[in-house]
């Protein structure tokens, strides 16, 4: 069996096998969601540390075929972007089987989803299949539903569930048109991405038929990534969800939607993207600036968090729309940075919502006397979260603002200005309120639970942060090809426009759609 | 003159609509059922016509089938109203409408 | 192959039937339960014996009224399992439909009805055999007599179908007066002269309207949520899956053979229909609290979603629809077997009476929860591959009928409001706790191992959807050859002129 | 020179490997910690030194090691040697471990001993980073790290509100400066391609044209970043409050290195800042001017002893910036680096004798309840007056001749308005002497106030020799030619003084004008003070000066100005922000879209009345409606 | 009936009328057929009025036998369109069985004449909307459909029915059978007692 199956199918097959198992086994349980995680986060450092950087073509690349007749397949693959994105999303996936151990009841079916989503998001990184790509990203959605509805927490929580339910819903639609789209448009009869890519570069799609699928695209992976203004399920859904789940998913399912803008969307659609990426870019400073401004107001830590990823994703967004190497680069360094912070961020505010019983802040105060060693992570993740160097945050983020420059300098500004000064004023107030201060008397009788087992899966991903953002070349060197790759389909010239274009470019497009649909 | 198609064609018509008046506005289900009835032979007839002036006997024979099958529904319509009356309700609109939303 | 072995497969449903019937005579009443195994079983061997003759691609019998096409065949099939797995459901021990012998024969004759309804070669064989099923069933929805609901769903389908038959019969009178054909090769071919040309467009809608009564699309679906609430739950899993099916095999057929006169009328037919279908189901569906009359409502978005393969116009998007309508029928028929189970036939399905499931019964909550997975449309379900087929025709099709633009737009609402009422059920299922009298529920053998095939089937059809795919092609394909050939006598036509 | 290239990344990684180490292993073992990072702060005083030796006098070399490259973006940690980096990383390198010393006195029992030495570590660390970086980029690493360390020490006693309070306050402000550098930052590398520094040295020499218009942009960008971390006027409300921090840690950070690390930076990229055509020096003058003034001002109304200090770090901050400010080409920033340096060693030294103060006293801080302590505590006392001294510009201590080349320099510059300058430059050096005088006087002469200076004792060795040793260098630092050091690096500017005497007489030769004016400020300041507060019981100042002092004892409003300015435009956004999120895409868009759709249903169902006839009539309706629709097309 | 029919058409009774004749189409244009027609549709269309909306009873019996009256009509216009055994059976059907049946369920269960419950105006406005787009659009399409038709007349008697329906037709036929039994089972099903 090759690496990348055994990554994709050991928590799968462990889904199945806990769903065989009664449910008062709860030990076993664990130690089979644990191994099985742990099996894929083994083989994604291994491939990680064998992969050749800036080798030409896919590399552990395995295929077959599924449905021969639409030109499915099973095809799984590793290229620079996705390489890092693995990495991270079966790190996460391991963290979140352990902090998982704060779930004390219907623990077998808990276990069961938690393991089908983390394989679902490591198969759709994998996939080069646009089929698979999709399929294997709509496995977390069941899960995320029931999730959420059943060990989720909040008044709101029924409303959160149906929201982050139908939002995603929404936004993985779109794609599916958008991906169907580009199937129907390319005419090579596969689904398959390499083929694609090939494909389009001698016969490239119709400039007009890019001109409505991009948005599709851009609209659809956006939603899913929380793309203002359609983040609003980002946070009601994350303050409402249990640890694990909030975990992969901040962490690692929504960074689904910005690889499919770069395997997808970008390249199949240079012309497209060369009309609509002022949009996009347009938007990604609405993430970062209002996603930061929300963000200072929230009371609630999971949903102050919530709006910080929607912020962060701002800078993944503005990264990936100035279309240079730079920027793309730093865009998936901010996916991959912004993977681990969020797993460890959502970790962080589920061990703090046990040991003081809530995620209000203000109930919270003086806790880093109670809990040193979270609350040191805590501070060590707010400070990531501002983009202070030495996490690879920081990395992502410059590299995201040097890249951008050039293309809208005002964007630029506005950016830096969210993310240094309004980034650090909503985690300073976090940490002001949650950890500075005098102890609360309420909390003064709480203990500190975690043991050595237990830290683990935090210092996993403090350690990740740091060490990729001292030594930001391990990622750099393997992304940075293929960034190029991408950046490189569109050809350079490209100027992100003022705000008054683009409100031209969006009325133009919906003037075209109009005589379209009238024909 | 002579009578063609056209005439046949609009009694058909509009013994139609007035069998399909019958059962809009009538609220005794009895006589909806006869109206439906009323509709059918009137769409016979169009059926016969056509046959008559195509020069086909086809329209015939499922004119044939219509009323056959219509006597068939029939039976077993009213012995559904039968069994609906045996449960002590009037075989009405109104009467018959508990499940709705 | 003679006219005699090409129906061989309804003759021997029929024989079955009257066998059964027979059979029931001789047996006393107590004992009479075991009879809808034997027709299960009998229509078992049926489906499988239908794989082991070898068919002719396409050939009519019967002087064109009959016709044995792959479209026949699949459909053929796909009746037998719903009739299979209804006879089933209907056994269980506790059931109105379990005790008398009319269950089981009534079930065989709409079955034959519904296999000759596949093979129908003309208006008239369509007629009969269509007013079959309809008059069968209007004693099957009523066949809880005892309970005014029941009673009350019968009813109510009784007068809307014999309203849409009057509609259909004037529609074919119609088309019949434009053409002067009723037999449908004959018709792809019929010129039409010009003043006849509203004549038969009237007659085509007429026809749509009374064969979209058996498919519940608008707008003749109004009878579907009162007949699926108060009809006893087999019949409702048939209404769904059979019922449906020759719906859109008929409308399949009847658009096929007149392609070529009403290309456009069927676009927009077909459009406007699928978009009030869709909308007007899923909207209606989310306050709904009973699952039965919530499947009411979402068979009517099936139906959009059915015609929006078909508006699509490609033989890829009647393959969709094909390969949807078999995936809504796996579903539909395990919701039902669920809710046979849960509730009992005949009662009140309300979804707060699912509360607890997950506990009360392991096997049923995870049968109901991939149904209305399936049902949404999500991987790695059977629901999921028959909606990514029908978009994918759609916007395969877009291309050339930018008004199906706005149908894929209805269809993404569509979806996504049914996300939100197929969710509601799996909330009901696992999110609340059950209540204090929420004993476990005694599944019998039979039902288990239907309710896993059915699992088994769904999953399947999701993970490995290839046979399936090429086999609704295939049935599509059959049909289509037709239609090339129509296309050059319309050149040599037009040459000539 | 590969011995000295192995030695230099020794420099950077002790620290680093100090503090990673007391993360990992020593905040539960402070004895672990203290040695740790006491060790590591000895050796890079050490390494130091050996590589300001094994540099050749006025020479510079670079090592670099790979670290970020990405397309055009090339950042090496590139560590760049020069008399500039090599001077001032010596001193930091001192001062930083006297006070690691001083620390281990200091903290003793502190439950967060190892916390404490950590932080200390990480900021040794970042601080050298700044110094010894030879690309913009790394510089600003450091720069934020410094922050960052400098945040964590603030904020060391967390639980007291106004400390975590401060920390919040002093990092959000420095990332407004960042901010400001960063972008300028941006600007250069995107008109010149490059971020580091020798090489934008050489391009702009090259053609000091290509910044074209954006000169004066990038320059007051960068300056920005100064304005935020040397606490200069904007952004200089957070230094005060900073003082909430451990003394230690005030003396390091808040006054000896990283405040200076803005007039640092300044001289780093003075090469930038005085291109032709280019406004931004003047402006940095009057800044610095400006900030001197108005912190020399509020320090005469304080009462806190370590805010009287902070506020006079301000000032003299100001000053050097004023005279960065007043340089030019021909006239390059020696004179604000010299008075860094000397400055660093005289306040490190001040706000370790309040330290020591401090500790005699129980942790009172006013002023105005010590008193008479000059008798009990007098290693303290002396050491403590020599720095004040020097700082007040008493010849012969060190202040005395970085005052005077600074004077000197703002009247000799080519701005414009030099006089007025030089005049407020005077009028700060009078202040100087006269709050100085007030503290000295107030705190270690005069009655006893309170019961606790009373029994104030001496402090003990560890916190006694520091000072001792500080002390040597803000006595004599005049006389060793660290101001020729800098001088070296701006070629051309250097002036040699031969031997000690040569260089006292120097300040008189080289511009008398300025160097009697200081002086007579001085003296001026100096008999002031000694008026009024010898002796004094309560200081009587406010009443004589009445409004003037309030503002100034209120500091002139500026935080409350700061707030009610954050709430109407920052908090504001965010409030309209939150309101948006909450009400229109929350609101009006999800639910309202949810709202409706589920609106339509109820509606739509009401078709469904469960009457037959009902039923027919929509049937035949929609029968109708369908016909019209497809016969229309 | 037979020599009614001759009557109007002008024919020998003995005729077995099932050929497609030239000599009926000669024949149809007789004066008397205008007359003949009209009395039948006018009859057809007023009695189906009087089913509908009788002004003077709403008794379902009044109802259904102006049903009757309105079969007997349609059969004569079958007889008109050479129709003649469809005729036969419309009148031995419906007015022999159907409508007894009716009458024998009216008289024992739905026989108390009262329409329960009130018409609302949504159902008239509605429905008579709807009526009046179909009066339109089936008025245009019927006039339309006559115009240029050629008339070729055909003749439905016993044989030439039974030929088709035996032959072509069959499968139809033998569902016909299907579909009695299955009507049969239903009605016997619905229609008796309880077996309780």
């Amino acid at each position: 069996m090759d690496p990348l199956t055994i990554i994709i199918a050991a928590p799968l097959a462990a889904a199945g096998l806990v769903a065989v198992i009664p449910g008062n086994y709860r030990f076993l349980i664990r130690v089979i969601a644990l191994l099985a995680t742990l099996l894929s986060a083994a083989v994604a450092i291994w491939v990680f540390a064998e992969f050749e950087p800036g080798a030409s073509g896919l590399q552990f690349e395995t295929r077959s075929v599924w449905v021969k007749s639409l030109g499915i397949g099973y095809h799984v693959g590793l290229d620079g972007v996705n390489v890092g994105l693995v990495l991270m999303g079966a790190l996460v996936a391991f963290a979140a089987a352990c902090v998982s151990r704060e779930i004390a009841e219907r623990v077998k079916e808990y276990y069961v989803l938690l393991l089908l989503m983390a394989g679902g998001i490591l198969g759709a990184f994998l996939s080069w299949d646009m089929f698979g790509f999709y399929f294997f990203h709509e496995l977390a959605l069941v899960p995320t539903f029931l999730m959420i509805g059943i060990w989720g927490r909040g008044d709101d929580r029924v409303y959160a569930t149906y929201q982050i339910t139908l939002y995603l819903s929404f936004g993985a639609l779109l794609v599916l048109v958008g991906l169907i789209a580009v199937y129907v448009q390319c005419g090579a009869n596969t689904f398959d991405m390499v083929e694609l890519h090939r494909h389009v570069a001698q016969t490239p799609i119709p400039a007009a038929a890019q001109r409505w699928m991009f948005p599709l695209l851009m609209f659809g992976f956006g939603v899913l990534v929380s793309l203002w203004p359609f983040h609003s399920w980002a946070p009601t859904g994350y303050a409402a969800a249990p640890t694990g789940v909030a975990m992969l998913h901040a962490g690692v399912i929504k960074k689904f939607g910005l690889l499919g803008l770069i395997r997808v969307a970008l390249p199949l659609l240079p012309e497209g993207a060369r009309e609509w990426i002022p949009v996009m870019g347009v938007l990604a400073v609405g993430n970062l600036l209002y996603g930061g401004w929300v963000a200072m107001r929230q009371s609630d830590l999971n949903r102050l968090l919530g709006y910080s990823s929607v912020a962060h994703m701002g800078f993944a967004f503005l990264g990936l729309a100035s279309l240079t190497v730079l920027g793309v680069t730093g865009a998936v360094v901010v996916m991959i940075a912004h993977g681990f912070l969020a797993g460890l961020n959502f970790a962080l505010s589920g061990y703090l919502r046990r040991v003081a019983g809530t995620t209000q802040m203000d109930r919270m105060g003086g806790l880093l006397d109670k809990v040193p060693f979270i609350g040191a992570l805590l501070v060590m993740a707010m400070l990531a979260g501002c983009g202070v160097p030495g996490f690879a945050n920081f990395v992502g983020e410059l590299l995201v603002l040097f890249g951008a420059w050039e293309a809208n300098k005002t964007w630029v500004v506005v950016a830096a200005w969210a993310g240094l000064v309004v980034g650090a004023v909503y985690t300073l107030r976090a940490v002001r309120t949650i950890l500075h201060g005098p102890l609360r008397t309420e909390l003064a009788t709480v203990a500190d639970p975690a043991g050595a087992w237990h830290r683990s899966a935090y210092a996993l991903l403090v350690v990740a942060l740091l060490l990729f953002g001292v030594v930001p070349g391990l990622l750099i060197a393997r992304i940075e090809p293929d960034a190029k790759a991408v950046s490189g389909t569109i050809a350079t010239g490209i100027e992100m426009k003022a705000a008054g274009e683009v409100g031209s470019i969006v009325r133009g497009a919906v003037a075209a759609a109009g005589v379209g649909v009238r024909q | 003159m002579t009578v063609g198609l056209n005439h046949y064609l609009a009694v058909s018509g509009l013994l139609f609509c007035i069998g399909l008046a019958g059962v809009l506005f009538r609220r005794n289900l009895l006589v909806v059922y006869m109206c439906i009835e009323m509709m059918l032979a009137a769409a016979s007839l169009a059926l016969v016509a056509f046959s008559r002036f195509r020069g086909d006997l086809d329209g015939q024979v499922l004119a044939l089938l219509v009323i056959s099958v219509a006597a068939a529904e029939v039976a077993v319509g009213l012995a559904l109203i039968v069994a609906v009356c045996r449960r002590g309700l009037k075989p009405t609109a109104d009467e018959l409408a508990g499940m709705k939303l | 192959m003679s006219g005699f072995s090409a129906i061989g497969l309804e003759l021997a449903v029929v024989v079955g039937a009257l066998a059964i019937l027979m059979i029931g005579v001789c047996v006393s009443s107590e004992r009479r339960s075991f009879l809808s195994y034997v027709a299960a079983l009998f229509v078992g061997l049926v489906l499988l014996s239908s794989f082991l003759v070898s068919w002719p691609e396409k050939q009519a019998f019967f002087e064109g009224t009959y016709l044995v096409d792959g479209l026949a065949l699949f459909f053929k099939r796909l009746f037998l399992v719903a009739a299979g797995f209804v006879l089933v459901m209907a056994s269980g021990s506790s059931r109105e439909t379990a005790i008398g012998v009319e269950f089981p024969v009534l079930v065989l004759i709409a079955l034959a009805g519904m296999m000759f309804a596949a093979s129908a070669g003309g208006f008239i064989l369509l007629f009969v055999a269509l007013e079959l099923v309809t008059v069968t069933f209007y004693v099957l929805v009523a066949f809880a007599r005892n309970t005014r609901r029941s009673l009350e769903a019968g009813v109510k389908f009784l007068i809307i179908g014999a309203v849409t038959s009057a509609f259909l019969v004037l529609g074919m009178a119609f088309v019949y007066g434009a053409t002067g054909t009723m037999n449908f090769d004959e018709l792809r071919v019929a010129p039409i002269d010009v003043g006849n040309k509203q004549l038969f467009d009237i007659g085509l809608v007429l026809v749509f309207v009374g064969v979209g009564f058996k498919l519940a699309a608008v707008p003749s679906q109004i009878w579907a949520p009162d007949v699926y609430e108060g009809a006893p739950a087999p019949v409702g899993a048939f209404l769904a899956s059979g019922s449906k099916a020759v719906g859109l095999v008929l409308i399949v057929r009847v658009m096929n053979s007149t392609m070529l006169q009403g290309e456009t009328l069927w676009a927009v037919l077909l459009a406007v229909s699928a978009v009030a279908s869709i909308l007007y189901g899923a909207l209606c569906a989310i306050p709904q609290k009973d699952l039965k009359r919530l499947l009411g409502y979402s068979s009517i978005v099936t139906a959009g979603y059915l015609l929006i393969g078909l508006a699509s116009g490609s033989e890829a998007g009647i393959g969709a629809s094909l390969y949807y309508m078999t995936a809504y029928t796996f579903a539909a028929l395990a919701v039902f077997t669920v809710v046979s189970i849960v509730f009992g036939a005949s009662e009140p399905a309300e979804i707060v009476g699912l509360a607890g499931l997950y506990k009360r019964s392991p096997l049923l909550a995870v049968a109901l929860t991939l149904s209305m997975i399936s049902l949404a449309g999500i991987p790695p379900l059977a629901g999921f591959f028959g909606k990514f087929l029908l978009v994918k025709s759609a916007v395969g099709s877009a291309g050339l009928k930018t008004g199906l633009v706005v149908l894929i737009g209805v269809m993404v609402v569509g979806i996504l409001i049914s996300i939100y009422y197929y969710f509601g059920v799996i909330r009901a299922v696992y999110w609340v706790a059950p209540s204090k009298d929420g004993k476990s529920i005694i599944v019998t053998r039979s039902e288990r191992v239907a309710l896993i095939m059915l699992m088994v089937g769904l999953v399947w059809l999701g993970l490995f959807p290839g046979r399936l795919i090429r086999a609704s092609s295939g049935a599509v394909g059959s049909i289509a050859p037709s239609r090339q050939a129509i296309a050059e006598v319309v050149k040599h036509d037009g040459e000539r002129r | 020179m590969p011995a000295i290239e192995q030695l230099v990344w020794g420099i950077l990684l002790l620290p680093l490997i100090s503090a990673a180490g007391i993360t990992l292993f020593g905040l539960r073992r402070p004895r672990l910690a203290g040695v740790l990072s006491v060790g590591a702060a000895a050796g890079v005083a050490v390494l130091s030194l050996l590589v300001f030796t094994g540099t050749p006098f006025g020479e510079w070399w670079e090592c670099s090691a790979e670290w970020l490259s990405v397309g055009e973006l090339n950042v090496p940690v590139a560590l760049r040697f020069d008399p500039l980096s090599l001077t001032m990383g010596l001193i930091v390198a001192w001062v930083s471990f006297v006070i690691h010393v001083y620390s281990l006195g200091y903290m003793r029992g502190d439950r967060g001993f190892g916390r404490y030495f950590a932080g200390l570590s990480l900021f040794l660390f970042s601080m050298l980073l700044i110094v010894l970086a030879g690309n913009l980029l790394v510089l600003f690493i450091g720069w934020e790290l410094v922050g960052v360390s400098s945040y964590l020490l603030i904020g060391f006693w967390y639980q007291r509100p106004a400390a975590a309070d401060a920390s919040k306050k002093a990092f959000l402000l420095n990332r407004l400066g960042d901010f400001g550098f960063l972008v300028g930052l941006l600007l250069v590398w995107s008109k010149t391609g490059t971020v580091d520094i020798s090489e934008l040295e050489c391009k702009l020499a090259l053609d000091p044209g290509l910044l074209g218009s954006l000169a004066t942009a990038a320059g007051l960008l960068i300056f920005c970043g100064v304005l935020g971390k040397s606490a200069q006027f904007p952004l200089h409300v957070w230094l005060p409050d900073a003082m909430e921090g451990p003394t230690p840690v005030s003396a390091l950070i808040h006054a000896a290195t990283m405040v200076a690390a803005g007039v640092y930076l300044l001289c780093r990229v003075f090469f930038l800042l005085a291109l032709p055509g280019s406004a931004a020096l003047e402006l940095i003058a009057w800044v610095g001017a400006f900030t001197a003034l108005l912190a020399a001002v509020i320090a005469t109304q304080q009462d806190d002893i370590k805010r009287i200090l902070a506020y006079s770090t301000l000032s003299q901050l100001g000053y050097m910036v004023m005279a960065v400010g007043a340089s030019s080409v021909s006239q390059p920033p020696v004179a604000a680096m010299y008075h860094l340096s000397t400055h660093a060693c005289f306040k490190a030294l001040l706000f370790l004798g309040a330290g020591s103060v401090i500790c005699a006293v129980h942790h009172e801080q006013n002023i105005w309840r010590m008193g008479a302590l000059g008798k009990k505590m007098p290693v303290t006392f002396v050491t403590f007056l020599i720095a004040a001294l020097a700082l007040a510009g008493v010849p012969p201590l060190s202040g005395f001749f970085s005052k005077e080349s600074i004077l000197a320099s703002v009247l000799e510059s080519n701005v414009a308005a030099r006089h007025a300058l030089f005049a407020v430059a005077v009028a700060v050096a009078a202040l100087t002497g006269f709050y100085m005088t007030r503290l000295v006087a107030v705190t270690f002469f005069g009655p006893e106030r309170t019961q606790i200076a009373g029994q104030a004792r001496e402090s003990g060795m560890i916190l006694t020799i520091p000072l001792l040793i500080l002390a040597v260098p803000s006595a004599f630092a005049g006389f060793w030619g660290i101001d020729s050091a800098y001088a070296s690096q701006f070629k051309g500017a250097a002036v040699e003084h031969a031997g000690v005497f040569g260089r006292i007489a120097a300040a008189f030769t080289h511009s008398p004008v300025a160097t009697l004016w200081g002086l007579g400020a001085a003296i001026v300041g100096i008999v002031t003070g000694l008026a009024v507060y010898w002796n004094a019981a309560t200081d009587r100042l406010p009443e004589k000066l009445g409004l003037v002092a309030g503002w100034a004892r209120n500091r002139f409003y500026f935080d409350e100005l700061y707030a009610a300015l954050n709430e109407a435009t920052h908090e504001f956004l965010s409030r309209l922000a939150d309101g948006v999120d909450r009400w229109v895409i929350s609101g009006i868009m999800v639910r309202g879209v949810h709202g409706s759709i589920e609106l339509a249903g109820r509606l739509l169902r009401l078709t469904q009345t469960g009457n037959i006839q009902i039923h027919a009539v929509l049937l035949g309706a929609g029968i109708a409606i369908l016909l019209l629709i497809v016969l229309r097309h | 009936m037979r020599v009614f029919v001759a009557l109007v058409l002008q024919r020998p009774v003995s005729g077995s009328g099932t050929l497609k004749s030239k000599e009926s189409a000669v024949n149809i244009g007789s004066s008397i057929e205008p007359v003949v027609f009209a009395v039948f549709a006018v009859l057809t269309l007023v009695a189906g009025f009087l089913v509908v909306a009788n002004p003077i009873s709403r008794n379902p019996v009044t109802s259904a036998m102006f049903l009757v009256l309105t079969i007997l009509s349609v059969a004569g216009l079958f007889v008109l369109l050479g129709a003649f055994f469809l005729a036969a059976v419309q009148v031995l059907v419906y007015a022999g069985a159907v409508i007894v049946l009716f009458l024998f369920v009216v008289m024992v269960w739905g026989g108390d004449g009262v329409e329960r419950g009130k018409l609302r105006k949504f159902a008239m406005v509605v429905g008579g909307a709807s009526l009046a787009v179909f009066l339109t659009l089936l008025g245009g399409a019927l006039t339309g459909a006559g115009q240029d038709t050629k008339v070729g007349l055909t003749e439905g008697g016993a044989r030439s029915l039974g030929e088709l329906l035996i032959n072509r037709h069959l499968l139809a036929f033998e569902l016909m059978a299907l579909m009695l039994l299955a009507a049969v089972i239903g009605s016997v099903f619905l229609g008796r007692k309880d077996n309780k």
